[in-house]
């Protein structure tokens, strides 16, 4: 830390030479109440009254005179909360609700968007929403640094990882040599558990799996050293031992250096597990909020009750799980401004009397009631009548290496697996064992560079473009990274549209129909057709590729993650939505996620990979009551619990680097 | 000649000129012919002349007194058989090339049958229509044995056989052809590289095919021998390759090196007259003068409806010659012509105007000839112009004919062509349009040369360069051309010259319609100007530096 | 790597063998006779007959290539009166005009236009790149707004015009610089920057216009990807941000704008020449088209045709350094 | 925000504007676009009423003054600033007197045609064959790309040259010149499209596409050309200019249009060298060319912004407007601060977002060089 560097004002602080790593002569307590000592009552993140407004850009068609035209959605309305430093704080709550968005507040991101900002947000000590432009570089990062939602296309795709870490290291550690800044990269990465670090550190970001670049974000921010950690979703994309690693480490550091933590989350488990205080959002506003363990176990709020219902749990199998009653997501509002006076109680909406009964009046339409059946596949198999259904892919030693001749990775290797219309195959492992590039073969995105592709007896390995197209619209996908796989400058519902417009079997209003339909269909307002990639958040996108995805009515889809970023009511919708189309259509789904509960729940077999080889397959259920392999073992062990409050963090936190280890 | 390729400006210095220094040439053409064989200029050239002498040279001398031919490497200007048929030179002593050995009259004969080569093509055909022999003679390299009809009894004397009398001789023995080339040093197509000098000054340095030369001193050159060059500069940089605007803007601006600079191809144009007149110091510095040139719209009987002379009469009488000499730069650049021959003595210009337009033409009777001609709903005719930025034959001038002709009635479609296919076209007997805008300049300051290419019928060139647009062959025109050639009283044939030319004028066969005026800048530290009639421009043979 | 510059090599040598042709073809076609102007002004037929004949005009065309082809591939003899003069593969042939070896003439010239080019390159690209970087870093701001009408007047005016506005100005009436005339720069490296100083300023104010508001755009269009907001989440200045981050994103088309340009430049800086009195290609071209003459034309075309293919391959190689995941194959 | 506003836009609501008019709604918000949009009307309105201003001043194109000109020296027009007078609006040409204002007027007939048609040929074959290589096969890619080599390495002046000696002299001249100047100059564009289609095609959305069974036509025309629009839009407000400069170029060699028919081009050839004697005439036909220009350059440039949704939804709201918003509304904290209820902080905030929202559509802070 040089001297230029900017404190705080207010606060005086013993933190210097800070370190990530384990630093000697400090321990949690001490710097978890450090600033309090120094008699600074400011608290380390004060935000209070927050409203954030975005301009709807297709908004104002009725009006043109001056000043109209500026129709908002209000994303955030009237939030207020404190956090302190060192303590962690959860921000929870349906996809949709503004979670990511009071986190970009606190850095002011919303800076130049034309997104309004009011009200105020205290970093350390300063109001960052009136900074100048230069106090506000020095707060982002040197003080509060952010892990984005969408790690995909958070980094720079032309510079090497270790380059894009060395970079921000250097802006706030102005001494910096070149040279010190591309070690401390490397070290960062090694700490989020890239192997291989050093060299690893010279790929560039398509290179990297997409747990990979999460954790390379993880380590960005790392490397800054921040009083105040934003984390927006930082797990989604990573299996559940390398995820315990992560919560781990940043409870550590929490611990060594009295860093501060803001995690949003959907994923109560990890919540449970990381946080001391506990946000509960919807439409914008707090529902609930308090210490983790009195939420989660005796939340007041039925909405809250509500989201801790929907929690699959991985010790459940498959078919002895009850339906699930979820509260209806009340993000489909255009609206805008609306005051806290005249604004409906969204929770007490969904649920009035605390039950939560919208659950089943909308159930026709989104498909989220009714009994599960055993499973899809069973389901399918019954309805279809056939004795056993088609074989639709047979996969056998299948094979990708990327790079040249001196730099070769291995992706895939030598994988065989099978594929019946009507069944789901869950794919787990760990980050960068090669998911997303199997998914990608399959679907033939990727040319593989051995081994054989049979689909429905066809080998398709080997085809060209030309060759493909009549089996296109039969194989999907659901892209891991959301963003990337939107056209940003198309409206999300002509994205939608094209498979239906390419097929050229339906009319122009059929096929807008058709795009509304789905999009009610995997929770998002059929009103929002014209709306663009940029304006949805993390969740709302990953549900338009899941919509696009259906609507060529495919025979099969890889669904890379599909639900990752979703809450647990939204997740749980779309699983039943994959469910019933799979019951209806016999559709074959190859499901990669690395939530071991949602993929046991969806799951009719489950195939393990690591290192890019599948190291254990068999039915769902045989696998998760009695694995074979050590590793699908450690990853049982390291899933988090919801009652968090069981297993002291640290505990957990050494178990499960050991374990990975 | 048919373009004034060299000659293109009179005043000069107050005090005596002295020797030394070095003069800068600023053109915009290089001079990317050097050979002696392949020049085509009119009086042995500007810059070619500090380089070659010839058996007679032009007088270098202000105004009508540089008309005159006058002896060079020879000791007079030709001694004429009694028919003119043969002509006699000797030449001068201690006549020596840059490497000090000896000019002979043999080397002088070599220089001319090298002009006869396929290879070195380019020079006047005066020689091969004059010398006995010479249409059908090849030169030295494929024909050893050489031109008979041109004799060298012994190394000082030269003698010349003609076909016909013809008292212009000593003219056409100022052009570089006749300069002498030793045959040993000939390196054919080669040659323009390294020229072997016989005047002032040799090429020490030719860059870019003529873009960058540098002239020195030839040590073996005597005044003594020389009346004529002063050479007073030591030593001359040729610059070429600029733009015109570029030229006139260094000469003006004068800086360094450009103080001691003159152009020897770049007028002032209409712009550029503009701006010099209102600033004393520049107008003090532009040499004005007449080259025998007449720009003109020529006619083709052959196409329809030029063949009616009542046409080519309302066209005469329509044109607007104001509107022409403003698009033309103006009435310092250009002086509206009602004859064909320039307003000079030596060319035996007469006064006419058989068909008066006034100063903006006469539409009324125009339209009555047109009338008269069966065009009385007026007429559609296209004019030829050339594309090329010279304002003579140019899109300026053919727009400024197409618009005072409108006045009589007459549509004028404009039809411009590239330069080369311009000048191909209305050359060609074949293909040549019906109406188009021509020049013609003098290759020597005489009548014949002004109006023979013109108007013999003998000279109508079936496959190559046919300069007589109207292909008139009429028997007593060519009879009288004859006659007049045989005189070697050249005032007498100035008078019947001009009066041939009136007699033509009466046929309308083309349309007189400016000479043009030569206005060239030249540097601060330029002295000793001399602007002959002959060529109409400065010649840097007489200026001086110092 | 390797057999990509083949292939791409093997590909420029049909280009040029293709541009050739084209060249023969359309100007067998143009009208005019380069004997007659080779001849002179007062040709007779006869003489016409022995020129043509010695240019070898009456040949059929096929023959007329396929001696270009012989010459190039192993040389040709031409006799110049007194002598035979052997010209070495690869030989162009004699200049129809004026007996000048074409493959001299062009050596002579293309160090001019070399040096104009890539001179010229170098200036546009600082103030065209430049001033789309300022432009899109100070967006709105009154810099922008001057870059911008510099560089907008710039495109908006002719080369003739800007090049003798520069001379009057710089030559004429400052006189801070002399009136170019091209020095070699193996003869007096100084001499030669400060000679070619107008013409490049002339060509980089003309064409930095188009790089500026390209190298704007391509930015303003990157610096709205993703990627950028997580430089600016942590701290890092906006200059470093367009700089380092957004510009790479935007250089592809202004790489593939530069090649095009510094190629088309070889053979199109004519006006540029004359102007400043450069000996360059574009004027020996322009002459040569006019008094087509044909081996100088061929020659020029495909010297400047080779200026473009190489530069072309320069800038895929270019491309593919900065962005990665662009695979050459 | 007060709550009339939001009234009006929720009624408004339900029926989102799609594609064309969203961006044309776009466009009109930005002021500097207006402008020149009226400016570029203005000059179109001035080519085509040619005729009539022509009836209006008395004035024709080609009528020849001899007696406004000042023979002697060159033919500079008599009068001050080129002769400007009551009958000769701006002045008349030297040398033949001829009408500038009717002159210039016609001309932009002859240079708009010229270079729109030549601009919008050369883009829609470049974007053709840019997008065609970019994204076709290794073969196509190659051999698209051989033959724009050839296209850029035919020197188009010289060719130009030849051309106008072959073709007949009949054919329209400026057709002739569209097609000529868009032959020689459509490999650029096609160079920069497939440049950018490289990069493109390797991003998840194309390979969306691909599997949603689209064909490389359509992937080309709904993914790729959307992306393409911004650096084409520039590129072509970059290439207009230079086609109006590329036919002054062949006016200047002779080969551009023919006279007497007045064109921009021809005119700034033959005036160069009258600037200092007679300025006027340089600096109107080079006056209105940079209008021009500008006038599209700044159209292209709100274009371009009003295309990209990312740019439209900040539209006109710069980051200092931003931060003063902030600053007003933390005034009003100050104010209210203690006693204040939530209610009145909202409508305080509302208050100044409205008002920065009116000041942001009337005074656009990006992009654009008005
Ligand atoms: N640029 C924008 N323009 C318009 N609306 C936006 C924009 N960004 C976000 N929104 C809307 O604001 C709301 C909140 O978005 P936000 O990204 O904060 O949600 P989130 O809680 O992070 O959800 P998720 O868990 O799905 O990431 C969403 O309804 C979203 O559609
Ligand atoms: N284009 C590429 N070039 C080089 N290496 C690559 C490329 N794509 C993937 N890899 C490497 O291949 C391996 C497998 O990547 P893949 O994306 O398939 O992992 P994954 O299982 O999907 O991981 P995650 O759960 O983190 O998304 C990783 O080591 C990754 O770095
Ligand atoms: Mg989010
Ligand atoms: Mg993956």
């Amino acid at each position: 830390m040089s001297a230029q560097r900017w404190e705080p004002e207010g606060v005086t602080t013993e933190r210097n030479a800070t370190r990530v790593g384990p630093g000697p002569g400090q321990n949690a307590t001490e710097a978890a109440t450090g600033p309090e000592q120094a008699s600074a009552p400011e608290p380390l993140v004060r935000v209070e009254d927050l409203s954030v407004g975005f301009p709807a850009a297709d908004g104002g068609a009725a009006t043109s005179g001056p000043g109209a035209g500026a129709a908002t959605v209000r994303a955030v309305d009237g939030l207020s909360f404190t956090l302190e430093p060192g303590a962690a704080l959860g921000i929870v709550g349906e996809s949709g609700s503004g979670k990511s968005t009071v986190a970009f507040a606190l850095l002011d991101l919303h800076r130049g968007t034309g997104a309004q900002a009011s009200g105020v947000v205290r970093v350390a000590g300063r109001d960052v929403l009136t900074a100048d432009d230069a106090a506000l570089r020095r707060i982002r990062g040197g003080v509060a640094a952010m892990v984005f939602q969408d790690p995909l296309s958070s980094l720079d795709p032309y510079l090497a990882i270790g380059d894009q870490i060395a970079e921000v290291y250097r802006v706030h550690h102005r001494g910096a040599s070149r040279r010190a800044a591309r070690a401390r990269a490397v070290e960062v990465l090694d700490r989020v558990g890239i192997p291989d670090a050093a060299r690893r550190s010279r790929s560039r970001p398509h290179e990297f799996s997409g747990g990979m670049r999460q954790r390379a974000l993880i380590a960005m921010a790392l490397s800054c050293e921040p009083r105040l950690l934003i984390a927006d979703e930082p797990t989604t994309a990573l299996d559940v031992t390398v995820q315990a690693q992560i919560l781990a480490l940043l409870a550590e550091l929490r611990a060594e250096t009295g860093m501060g933590l803001l995690l949003v989350t959907h994923d109560l488990g990890v919540a449970a597990s990381s946080v001391d205080d506990l946000l509960v959002m919807r439409a914008g506003r707090a529902v609930e909020r308090g210490p983790v363990n009195a939420v989660l176990s005796a939340p007041r709020e039925p909405y809250t009750r509500a989201l801790l219902a929907a929690v699959p749990r991985v010790e459940q199998a498959c078919g002895d799980r009850a339906p699930v009653p979820v509260p209806a997501p009340a993000e489909s509002r255009r609206e805008a401004g609306t005051t806290a006076e005249t604004a409906p109680e969204p929770a007490t909406e969904a649920a009035p009397g605390g039950e939560p009964k919208a659950a089943a009046s909308d159930a026709a339409g989104r498909g989220l009631a009714g009994p599960a059946p055993t499973t899809a596949a069973a389901a399918y198999r019954e309805a279809s009548g056939a004795a056993e259904p088609e074989l639709l892919l047979e996969v056998a030693g299948l094979r990708r290496e990327f790079g040249g001749r001196r730099a070769r990775t291995v992706a895939v290797d030598d994988v065989s697996l099978t594929l019946r219309a009507g069944e789901t195959l869950g794919v787990v492992g760990e980050s960068g064992s090669g998911k997303t590039t199997l998914g990608r073969m399959i679907v033939r995105l990727l040319e593989p560079s051995g081994g054989s592709l049979r689909y429905r007896g066809r080998e398709i390995g080997g085809l060209r473009e030309r060759q493909l197209r009549p089996f296109r619209s039969e194989l999907q996908m659901v892209f891991q990274d959301p963003v990337a796989s939107l056209n940003p400058r198309r409206s999300i519902g002509e994205s939608i549209a094209d498979p239906l417009r390419a097929a050229g079997r339906l009319t122009g209003p059929e096929i807008v129909a058709r795009v509304r339909g789905l999009l009610e269909r995997v929770g998002l307002d059929p009103d929002w057709y014209h709306r663009y990639p940029h304006e949805f958040s993390g969740g709302q996108r990953q549900r338009v590729g899941i919509a696009r995805a259906l609507a060529p009515e495919p025979r099969l889809i890889v669904c890379d993650e599909p639900v990752s970023a979703l809450d647990v009511t939204t997740q749980a919708q779309i699983v039943r939505l994959l469910g019933d189309l799979q019951r209806e259509l016999g559709l074959a789904l190859i499901f990669i996620a690395h939530d071991l509960a949602v993929v046991r729940q969806v799951s009719d077999r489950v195939a393990v990979m690591r290192g890019g080889r599948i190291v254990e397959e068999g039915e769902t259920d045989a696998v998760y009551d009695d694995p074979q392999h050590p590793y699908t073992r450690s990853l049982l062990a390291a899933v988090p619990l919801l009652a968090g409050a069981e297993r002291p963090v640290e505990a957990v936190a050494t178990e499960r680097v050991e374990a990975v280890v | 000649g048919p373009e004034d390729s060299d000659s293109k400006g009179a005043g000069g210095g107050s005090d005596a000129p002295r020797k030394g220094g070095t003069l800068t040439i600023l053109n915009s053409h290089p001079q990317s012919d050097f050979d002696p064989a392949r020049l085509y200029t009119s009086g042995g050239g500007n810059i070619p002349g500090l380089v070659f002498r010839t058996l007679t040279t032009r007088n270098r001398e202000d105004g009508a007194a540089g008309a005159k031919v006058v002896p060079d490497l020879a000791t007079d200007t030709g001694k004429p058989s009694k028919n003119a048929t043969v002509w006699t030179y000797t030449l001068k002593d201690d006549l020596k090339y840059e490497d000090g050995s000896k000019i002979t009259t043999a080397d002088i004969k070599y220089g001319i049958e090298r002009s006869f080569a396929a290879e070195l093509s380019g020079g006047a055909p005066y020689l091969r229509d004059w010398l006995i022999g010479g249409d059908t003679y090849q030169g030295p390299y494929k024909d050893k044995k050489g031109l008979d009809s041109i004799e060298t009894p012994d190394e000082k004397t030269i003698v010349f056989h003609l076909r016909k009398p013809e008292g212009d001789f000593p003219f056409v023995a100022t052009q570089t052809q006749f300069a002498p080339v030793p045959r040993d040093k000939d390196k054919g197509t080669a040659y323009e590289n390294h020229p072997v000098s016989s005047g002032p000054y040799k090429v020490v340095k030719n860059v870019g095919d003529g873009e960058r030369m540098t002239l020195e001193r030839n040590p073996h050159w005597s005044e003594k021998t020389d009346a004529e060059r002063h050479a007073y500069p030591d030593k001359v940089e040729i610059t070429a390759g600029l733009d015109s605007a570029v030229i006139n803007q260094r000469l003006s601006t004068g800086s360094g090196a450009d103080a001691a600079a003159v152009t020897t191809d770049t007028n002032l144009g209409p712009a550029e007259l503009a701006q010099v007149s209102g600033d004393k110091e520049l107008a003090g510095r532009v040499g004005t003068g007449h080259f025998g040139y007449t720009n003109y719209l020529a006619f083709n009987p052959k196409v329809k409806p030029f063949d009616n002379p009542k046409v080519r009469q309302a066209i005469s009488h329509a044109i607007n010659r104001t509107s022409v000499v403003n698009a033309a730069g103006g009435s310092s650049l250009a002086e509206p012509a009602t004859t064909f021959l320039p307003e000079r003595d030596f060319f035996g210009y007469t006064p006419y105007d058989h068909f008066p337009a006034g100063k903006t033409g006469d539409p009324a009777k125009a339209r009555k000839l047109l009338a008269e001609a069966g065009h009385e709903d007026g007429l559609t005719i296209t004019l030829t112009h050339s594309t090329v930025k010279d304002f003579a034959t140019s899109p300026e001038v053919a727009t400024a004919v197409q618009e005072g002709l409108k006045k009589a009635g007459i549509t004028v479609k404009l039809q411009g062509l590239e330069d080369n296919d311009y000048s191909e076209k209305t050359k060609s007997v074949k293909d040549a349009p019906g109406f188009f805008l021509s020049a013609w300049g003098a290759d020597w300051p005489a009548g014949g040369p002004f109006l023979a290419p013109i108007y013999d019928g003998r000279q109508i060139v079936k496959d190559g360069s046919n300069y007589n647009h109207a292909q008139l062959d009429d028997k007593a025109v060519n009879a009288e051309i004859d006659a007049i050639n045989k005189l070697t009283d050249l005032k007498a044939a100035a008078k019947r010259w001009g009066a041939l030319d009136k007699k033509i004028g009466e046929q309308a066969l083309s349309v007189p319609l400016f000479h043009p005026v030569y206005k060239r800048l030249y540097g601060k530290d330029v002295k000793n100007i001399v602007i002959s009639d002959w060529t109409g421009v400065l010649d840097v043979s007489q200026v001086a530096v110092r | 790597m390797i057999p990509y510059l083949l292939r791409r090599v093997a590909g420029a040598v049909l280009v040029l063998f293709v541009l050739s042709i084209v060249v023969y073809a359309m100007f067998y076609a143009v009208p005019g006779d380069p004997a007659k102007l080779a001849c002179g002004p007062r040709c007779n037929p006869e003489q016409l007959a022995q020129v043509r004949d010695q240019l070898r005009l009456d040949d059929p065309l096929p023959v007329r290539y396929w001696h270009f082809l012989q010459g190039l591939f192993v040389g040709q003899d031409f006799s110049t009166g007194t002598s035979v003069l052997h010209c070495d593969a690869p030989c162009f042939g004699l200049s129809y005009q004026n007996d000048q070896q074409v493959t001299e003439l062009i050596s002579q010239r293309l160090p001019v236009t070399a040096s104009l080019a890539l001179g010229a390159m170098v200036l546009w690209l600082i103030l065209g790149v430049g001033t789309g970087l300022l432009s899109a870093l100070r967006r709105g701001g009154i810099t922008e707004r001057v870059l911008t009408w510099f560089t907008l007047a710039g495109t908006a005016t002719p080369v003739f015009i800007i090049g003798l506005l520069l001379l009057m100005v710089f030559c004429a009436q400052l006189r801070w610089l002399p009136f170019p005339s091209y020095v070699p720069l193996t003869e007096n490296p100084e001499q030669w920057a400060w000679n070619m100083l107008l013409p490049w300023t002339a060509l980089a104010l003309i064409e930095s216009a188009k790089y500026a508001r390209l190298t704007r755009s391509s930015l303003l269009e990157t610096l709205a990807d993703d990627h950028i907001r997580t430089f600016r989440a942590y701290g890092v200045s906006e200059r470093a941000i367009v700089g380092r981050h957004a510009l790479r994103g935007a250089l592809p088309p202004v790489i593939a704008l530069t090649a095009l340009d510094l190629g088309s430049l070889f053979g199109s800086a004519m006006l540029t020449e004359t102007l400043f009195g450069l000996p360059g290609l574009g004027q020996l071209l322009v002459h040569s088209v006019r008094t087509i003459d044909l081996p100088v034309v061929v020659a020029v075309v495909l010297v400047t045709g080779a200026a473009v293919v190489i530069a072309n391959i320069v800038a895929d190689l270019l491309y593919a350094a900065t962005d990665r995941r662009v695979t050459l194959t | 925000m007060t709550s009339e506003v939001l009234a009006t836009t929720q009624a408004g609501a339900p029926a989102p504007a799609s594609g064309a008019r969203q961006v044309w709604r776009r466009l009109r918000a930005r002021k500097a676009a207006v402008v020149a949009g009226a400016g570029l009307a203005l000059l179109v309105l001035l080519a085509l009423a040619a005729p009539l201003l022509s009836a209006l001043t008395g004035q024709d194109p080609n009528t020849y003054h001899d007696d406004l000109v000042d023979s002697a020296r060159g033919g500079v027009p008599t009068g001050t600033w080129g002769g400007i007078s009551a009958e000769h609006w701006l002045g008349v040409e030297p040398g033949t007197g001829r009408d500038l204002f009717i002159r210039l007027a016609y001309g932009a007939r002859v240079s708009l045609v010229v270079a729109v048609g030549a601009t919008l040929l050369q883009v829609l074959i470049g974007v053709i064959v840019g997008i065609a290589a970019g994204f076709g096969s290794r073969f196509v890619d190659g051999l698209l790309s051989h033959v724009s080599d050839v296209f850029i390495a035919l020197p188009m002046l010289a060719f130009v040259i030849a051309l106008t000696a072959v073709v007949p002299a009949d054919f329209p001249r400026p057709l002739l010149l569209v097609l000529v100047i868009a032959l020689f100059g459509w490999a650029g564009t096609a160079r920069v499209v497939r440049a950018q289609t490289l990069s493109l095609k390797k991003l998840d959305f194309v390979a969306a596409a691909r599997l949603g069974g689209s064909g490389p036509f359509r992937v080309a025309r709904r993914e790729l050309l959307p992306s393409l629009a911004a650096p084409v839009i520039t590129y072509s407000a970059i290439l207009l200019p230079s086609n109006i400069v590329a036919e002054a170029a062949l006016s200047f060699l002779g080969v551009g249009i023919r006279p007497p028919t007045p064109s921009w081009g021809q005119m700034l050839s033959t005036a160069t060298t009258w600037f200092r004697a007679d300025p006027a005439y340089v600096l109107l036909p080079a006056g209105l060319l940079f209008l021009t220009v500008l006038a599209f350059t700044v159209i292209g440039d709100a274009l371009r912004v009003a295309l990209d949704p990312r740019e439209a939804s900040r539209l006109g709201v710069g980051r200092r407007r931003t931060r003063n918003a902030n600053k007003a509304d933390n005034a009003n904290k100050v104010d209210e601060a203690g006693g204040a209820s939530v209610s009145a902080r909202v409508s305080g905030a509302g208050a100044a977002d409205t008002a920065d929202m009116a000041g942001a559509t009337s005074a656009p802070q990006k992009g654009g060089p008005a």
